[in-house]
């Protein structure tokens, strides 16, 4: 094909990843919409391989093959409670992918100053998404230690690192050649500053990281689209940088931190939150069930803890059972709750939970006061009134589901350790609540055994 | 500066526009698979990789190229299988939903 | 400049032509878009001075003054009662400058095929768009009878001018030059399929042909742009060009037609509704009076007859003294009250009404069963209940406002006439509908002179 | 068909679907200053009247440009001033809202 048919495709294609994206809209459709973004990436790499100028066939077919064995197997594999983990390290692919490919955009001979820029833009963007993101790996999966990794030097050795790259790229800009020692230098600093950037950052806060990466991966891919002058790199990749950056907002809006209140600072350990006592009021998991039994409204607030424990699939058949015993049964989702936005829909659908009977913070709040039982599941922070009450507190101001308000509460954790902020909650010694110790699973378990008779 | 980086700009700032446009519209719910299908999405290097290294001379770029056709690959056909995966798990009430019981 | 620079201008004006549409998402921020807007456009045309190729100054400062001058005396003159003609003028101003762009891109030399076919199509949807919004504007001010002109062999001659149209674009581009004939014949033609397109629709359709030509008058600068390989026009001309599109589509929902029953056949002529009959209860504005006065709730719903007879600001004075009295009070628009999308809400924002009085019917619905008075100031249609229970009405499925549910309905009309539609309004015969027959500024002046003393 | 045909339809299709993600934004309560909005920004004409007729080297080219730039001008500035009067009606409760009254 010739050069223009083959951009003329990618128009085609630039079209089906947008329709695509439209049709994520909604959970009745996302399916659709996921197919019909293969599809265009398929078109988009099909109208590619006519050209003429491009890898000999038996490389591509193996590059192919090793790459879609590895992709394919990781799919498939994955555990729904590990996503975090794995998109991890698919940024960490992407970021790769576009400093390789600026690297070999410089064996082209008719570069300008412009191409150069780019070249040099994607491989920093790509070479710190890299690292950046196996270091976030190594930390959610607890490879590597999940602490904020902190020295007295820091700052000094980051802008030390961050001069050394400008001051290396401009040199690179005004000779530039593939096999330039500044160019070298250039994807070492582009890879080291990736770790130190990411370092700092405690493991708890990880998951924004994760979408911030997310957001850099798509940005190298347009910056590679610059480098070798090509719309659907740019098109794409600007798609997934307005993802990583709308999702980054909503979590950094959800816990009432700036962006840079994450990356630079560690957690909870400045801050004092007023301190909470009173008594705590357990409750047996037989006890539990002769008051579900007579609830004619519950909702489950799902929280990290069900994913640690795993007890989707007993929420499920629990709240079955209940509303076969004639109570309305809810789950009310708070955007953070979990470790990344949107971890308990899906877990919960993996559960076969019906995604209409899922409720958002905004819509159950409101009519909270009518519920009978809120069950919290290994959830903890994004129930906790002192965010609402408690002006000393850490996490004053980050929005939360009301448990406190229903007619009575059930805390199904452990112990009585706190959250990922690392706050004490008051929730715990409420009038209406009552705590489920235990592991979420076991406890709920026993539940659903006394509703079988 | 030539034309069309010139065109290339103006592509840029009608994605960027309309990619938050298009994004702000998914609903909570489907964040998660929104991730991992932005994970798919920026597999499209893999474009950039057969591109670059077929059009430099050097084996290096070849070495350079194949290898980056091989993480981009990942990117695709992982993400879209596991975004997939995710996505059909979403069901509706009132669909066949309790033959997978434990 | 260069055009390269002129080019990057024009890519920092349809960033700023999209920040002011987004501005226009809410009445808080619109004024602001506007002006952005404005500043889009002022950019790109002193980016477009600064190049080389471009028509003598003295021409560019006369022909522009003479435009500024007409468009600046019609913007201040203009009664906000008269928007659809004036939109309507101006669609029609902006298609033949279309038009008249694409002619003049004929005399460029190196004219390709595809910008030829480009010519054409700017041709074509330009000089429709000037005729039909001509013969839309005669309809809509009555300077032409606004009936539909319907003749036998319509669609005959249509479908000959339409083959002309292809046959003689066909031969044109074959040997395109700047003086062909055929050109001529083309704009002729083009012209004539304008008039003969929308003469057809009768006057009452017109607000849906506007916005259609709206959406057309965009489209023709997307043609010209691609005539001229301009970027510029091509974002600008597509932001119209939806615009259109989606008003065009808002109101055929709202009257529960398809675009094709709007343009190709008139309307209430040939369905018919059941015969409405029973007894019509008369009141007069004095005892109107006393109901308002004892009302806790009253809404207005105001429609077509509250623009003829220029009764919005006696309608704010009645609405700020029932406030006063202690009344909770709302105004509930109909998507579709009035001749154009809108435009009552310009009507009662002009007369000062606060937007957040502005209640949508949507919103009003639900709530209309505790309203104690509904105020229906020349509105008939988009409360005819017949539209919700005869499904033998024209106007069956069009959703409308229930005032019929509210606990009294005043009815503010002159006649029984019917409304736009032309068909009856059962509504008239409720039990608590109540008649206040008169010109709708003349009755409200009554009942405010009332509360006056 | 040209490399640029090929770019100037990307913005089209970009240009579109952004189009219609912003328009179906826009509050029922604005539709008609969205209406006489659109009028002006169909205005940006003006840029291709300057632009075609100064390109070409007969006088009828020019009658033509002129004519255009004139028609364009009309809907720039007519469509600006009456959308922006339009628009400065609309105020929030609370404004000082009384002093018009007749
Ligand atoms: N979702 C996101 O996108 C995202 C992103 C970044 C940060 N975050 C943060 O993550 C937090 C999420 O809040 P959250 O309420 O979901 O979780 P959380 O505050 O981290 O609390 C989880 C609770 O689950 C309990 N738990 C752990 N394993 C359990 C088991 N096997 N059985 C029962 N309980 C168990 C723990 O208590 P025990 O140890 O006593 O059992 C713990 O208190 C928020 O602070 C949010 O800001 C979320
Ligand atoms: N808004 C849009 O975008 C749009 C677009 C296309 C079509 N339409 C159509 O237009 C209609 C709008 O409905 P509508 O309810 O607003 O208007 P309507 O159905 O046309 O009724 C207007 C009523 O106002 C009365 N009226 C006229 N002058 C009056 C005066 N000076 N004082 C008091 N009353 C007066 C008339 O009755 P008397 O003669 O007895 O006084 C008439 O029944 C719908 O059918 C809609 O489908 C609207």
């Amino acid at each position: 094909m010739t050069l223009e048919l083959i951009n003329l495709f990618y128009v085609a294609s630039a079209a089906l990843f947008i329709f695509g994206l439209k049709q994520l809209s909604s959970p009745a459709t996302a399916v659709r919409g996921n197919m019909l973004s293969s599809i265009a990436m398929l078109i988009a790499i099909v109208a590619t391989l006519t050209g003429n100028n491009i890898l000999p066939w038996e490389w591509i077919i193996i590059s192919i093959a090793i790459g879609a064995v590895i992709g394919g197997l990781a799919a498939q594999k994955v555990a729904m409670t590990s996503m975090p983990e794995m998109v991890a390290l698919f940024n960490g692919s992407g970021g790769i992918a576009s400093l390789l490919v600026a690297w070999a955009a410089l064996y082209n001979v008719d570069n300008s100053t412009f191409t150069d820029i780019t070249v040099v833009l994607s491989i920093l963007i790509g070479g710190v998404t890299f690292t950046g993101s196996i270091i976030a790996w190594g930390k959610l999966s607890e490879v590597m230690p999940s602490g904020a990794w902190v020295f007295g030097l820091q700052r000094v050795v980051n802008g030390a690192i961050l001069f050394g790259i400008i001051a290396v790229a401009v040199i690179f800009c005004m000779d530039p050649a593939a096999d330039s020692q500044y160019l070298y230098m250039l994807i070492a600093l582009a890879l080291l500053f990736g770790v130190m950037v990411v370092a700092p950052v405690g493991g708890a806060d990880m998951p924004v990281v994760i979408s911030l990466l997310n957001s850099y991966s798509g940005l190298a891919a347009c910056a590679a689209g610059f480098a070798i002058n090509n719309n659907i790199l740019i098109v794409a990749g600007s798609m997934v940088g307005a993802a990583g950056i709308i999702l980054t907002n909503i979590m950094c809006k959800a816990m009432n931190r700036s962006l840079a209140n994450v990356l630079f600072s560690g957690f909870g350990a400045v801050k004092q939150a007023t301190k909470v006592e009173g008594e705590v009021k357990p409750i047996t998991a037989d006890d539990a069930y002769l008051i579900l039994e007579a609830a004619q409204s519950v909702t489950f607030v799902p929280g990290y803890g069900m994913a640690v424990a795993q007890a989707q699939h007993v929420v499920r058949e629990l709240g079955e059972l209940l509303e076969k015993n004639g109570a309305e049964v809810s789950y009310a989702i708070h955007p953070v709750a979990g470790r990344m936005p949107g971890h308990m829909n899906v877990l919960l659908a993996e559960a076969n939970v019906p995604y209409d009977q899922l409720v958002e913070m905004e819509d159950i709040n409101p009519r909270i006061e009518g519920i009978d039982v809120a069950v919290v599941i290994g959830a903890n922070d994004v129930v906790n009134p002192a965010a609402r009450n408690d002006e000393n507190s850490p996490i004053y101001g980050m929005p939360i589901i009301n448990v406190d308000h229903a007619r009575t509460v059930f805390v199904l954790k452990r112990s009585m350790a706190s959250g990922f902020s690392g706050v004490d909650n008051p929730l715990f010694f409420g009038d209406n609540t009552r705590m489920l110790f235990g592991d979420a699973k076991d406890s709920i378990a026993t539940v659903v055994a006394e509703f079988k008779g | 500066m030539e034309m069309f980086h010139v065109f290339l700009a103006l592509t840029l700032m009608l994605s960027i526009f309309l990619g938050f446009e298009l994004i702000s519209k998914v609903p909570a719910t489907l964040h998660t698979p929104l991730m991992s299908g932005a994970n798919a999405i920026s597999g499209i290097t893999i474009v950039g990789a057969l591109i670059a290294a077929g059009d430099g001379s050097d084996p290096l770029a070849r070495y350079l190229g194949a290898a980056a056709v091989s993480f981009a690959t990942i990117n695709v056909v992982g993400g879209y299988l596991v975004t997939n995966r995710m996505l059909s798990m979403f069901k509706k009430k009132d669909t066949s939903s309790s033959e997978e019981a434990a």
